[in-house]
């Protein structure tokens, strides 16, 4: 709507229906063939409607200045239809006939390697070989977090079931449960309330994707 | 270190043609100076014991005498030029000046691309007329294939007497490619 | 079409180095004439206002003199060793003589092709014992970089001695593996 209203008041203050156009053009940085007419007249009569006073010149210039934009409009769309109508009556070249030229051979320069590139080329070798070993360390550490994790898995379920039952409510929110909203907590929470949904010891309900998920200890369907 | 040979190192390893800019970068030299080196380097390969010649299309390298093009041709797998871009640049030889709509028209919108080659090549100029391009190939063109405009169209225009089928337009072996042997 | 000319438009071209026997077929000529056509080549290229020079490792062929090297190697972008292989064959001149199944503990299996390559050129010998290959450079190898082995090893090993002592490559530690450092 905003573009509308800087076009009104553009309107309004123009001296001429072409002072417009330039203004549309130069201070609006606007394509006079793209603005939308339909919403210049939506906004046009919400002007009105604020109106105390009604200036008939102000209708007039505006009627103008439109059908002006609409002439342009349809101008250009003419335009454009006539050169598609032109391009569909190109009678397509005749080319079967036609040989291809062949091209001339391409020699393709090679230099020779440098010995500072053989230096180079053995540092990197070394470095692959370190990559590899780091990754082999990399890997096994990852393991060894994980089963650490797996380990105080079942803890945490009887934790949090505990934590569920504490609340007299009949609905709990999981942001409730989570408390500080970090990326660990909510793994923390997530992963043993999965394990007790698996095990049918509570439910939950979720409106719409990315919404609060609620968590009920009896079955809120069957109510 | 000698300023010529080491022109002709750069001419001889470049991967594009050079531009007297770039050689007079890279010898540490007026422009002036790189004109009249290019110059002595003409004449060392005048020599018809020479087998490479310098060539300036789009700027200096180091090419094969046309003479010996045919007979080297099997020692590298390269062309100089897509199929594609082969293709079009045919169209246009034979129909200059032609719409660039006409092309698209039968070869599809990847003519847009190969056209840009073709231009940036230096093969052909366009210019614009209301919403299309109207192209015709340039003197480069002919120096490029080594033959004259009108014997690149008569040797099309030749195989369209030979009323053979469409299909075979890359096939190799036809005339302009034999221009080694004459 | 002069000889010279032709011989000399076939090793510009060539992709690959090319034996006298392929140069033969090309010029139709005897394998002797091909002989001397290269020394007199040779002889043209010794001119010092020439960059390029005949080389002749696992075939002929032009190559950039050495002194020009690096200041006109920016001008293209192919090597003529690919990366793969010029990391093998750092390995194994840093090693050698080094076995083939220690490389591909760090190189992986794409290392037998490489050697193969390696072998084809002429950079390297291998030698059959029991389930593995003993490699070592050749002659050929010292002619490529213009340099002595002894100096090409102290250059890699200064480089080296920059950082952390080597991770050794060879996790068993063998002699073989131990006599390159020595």
């Amino acid at each position: 709507m905003i573009k509308e209203q800087e076009l009104i008041k553009n309107i309004i203050i123009s001296s001429d229906w072409e002072e417009v156009i330039t203004n549309i053009v130069i201070d609006e940085n606007m394509d006079p063939w793209s603005i939308d007419i339909i919403k210049l007249t939506d906004a046009f009569v919400t002007y009105l409607n604020t109106l105390k006073f009604f200036d008939f010149r102000i209708p007039a210039r505006f009627i103008l200045v439109a059908a002006i934009l609409l002439r342009m409009k349809c101008d250009i769309l003419l335009e454009e239809e006539k050169e598609r109508r032109e391009e569909k009556e190109i009678t397509p070249l005749e080319i079967s006939h036609i040989k291809s030229l062949e091209a001339p051979i391409k020699r393709v320069p090679k230099r020779k390697v440098k010995i500072t590139e053989l230096v180079q080329a053995l540092q990197k070798a070394f470095a692959f070989k370190e990559k590899k070993k780091m990754k082999k360390i990399k890997l096994k550490r990852t393991f060894e977090t994980l089963i650490k994790y797996e380990e105080d898995i079942e803890k945490r379920t009887d934790n949090l079931m505990k934590k569920i039952n504490s609340y007299t409510d009949e609905k709990i929110a999981f942001s409730t449960l989570v408390g500080v909203w970090t990326r660990k907590n909510i793994i923390y929470v997530f992963l043993p309330l999965l394990h007790l949904l698996n095990a049918k010891k509570i439910f939950y309900l979720q409106e719409r994707f990315f919404d609060e998920i609620f968590i009920f200890t009896k079955n809120p369907v069957v109510k | 270190m000698n300023k010529l040979a080491l022109l002709e190192a750069c001419l001889f390893t470049a991967e594009e043609p050079c531009s007297i800019k770039q050689l007079s970068r890279i010898l540490k030299t007026s422009e002036e100076e790189i004109k009249w080196l290019l110059n002595d380097l003409k004449e060392l390969y005048a020599n018809e014991e020479r087998g490479i010649k310098l060539s300036n299309i789009g700027g200096y390298k180091l090419v094969v005498k046309d003479e010996y093009l045919e007979k080297v041709s099997r020692l590298t797998s390269h062309a100089d030029m897509s199929r594609g871009v082969l293709r079009v640049l045919s169209i246009i030889s034979y129909y200059e000046p032609i719409k660039q709509s006409e092309i698209v028209k039968v070869i599809g919108n990847r003519t847009y691309e190969y056209i840009k080659e073709l231009e940036r090549r230096g093969f052909i100029k366009t210019e614009k007329k209301s919403r299309t391009k109207i192209i015709t190939t340039t003197p480069n063109f002919e120096k490029y294939f080594g033959v004259k405009k009108q014997i690149i169209k008569k040797v099309i225009k030749s195989a369209k007497s030979d009323d053979k089928p469409g299909p075979e337009i890359h096939n190799k072996g036809d005339e302009i490619s034999r221009r080694g042997q004459s």
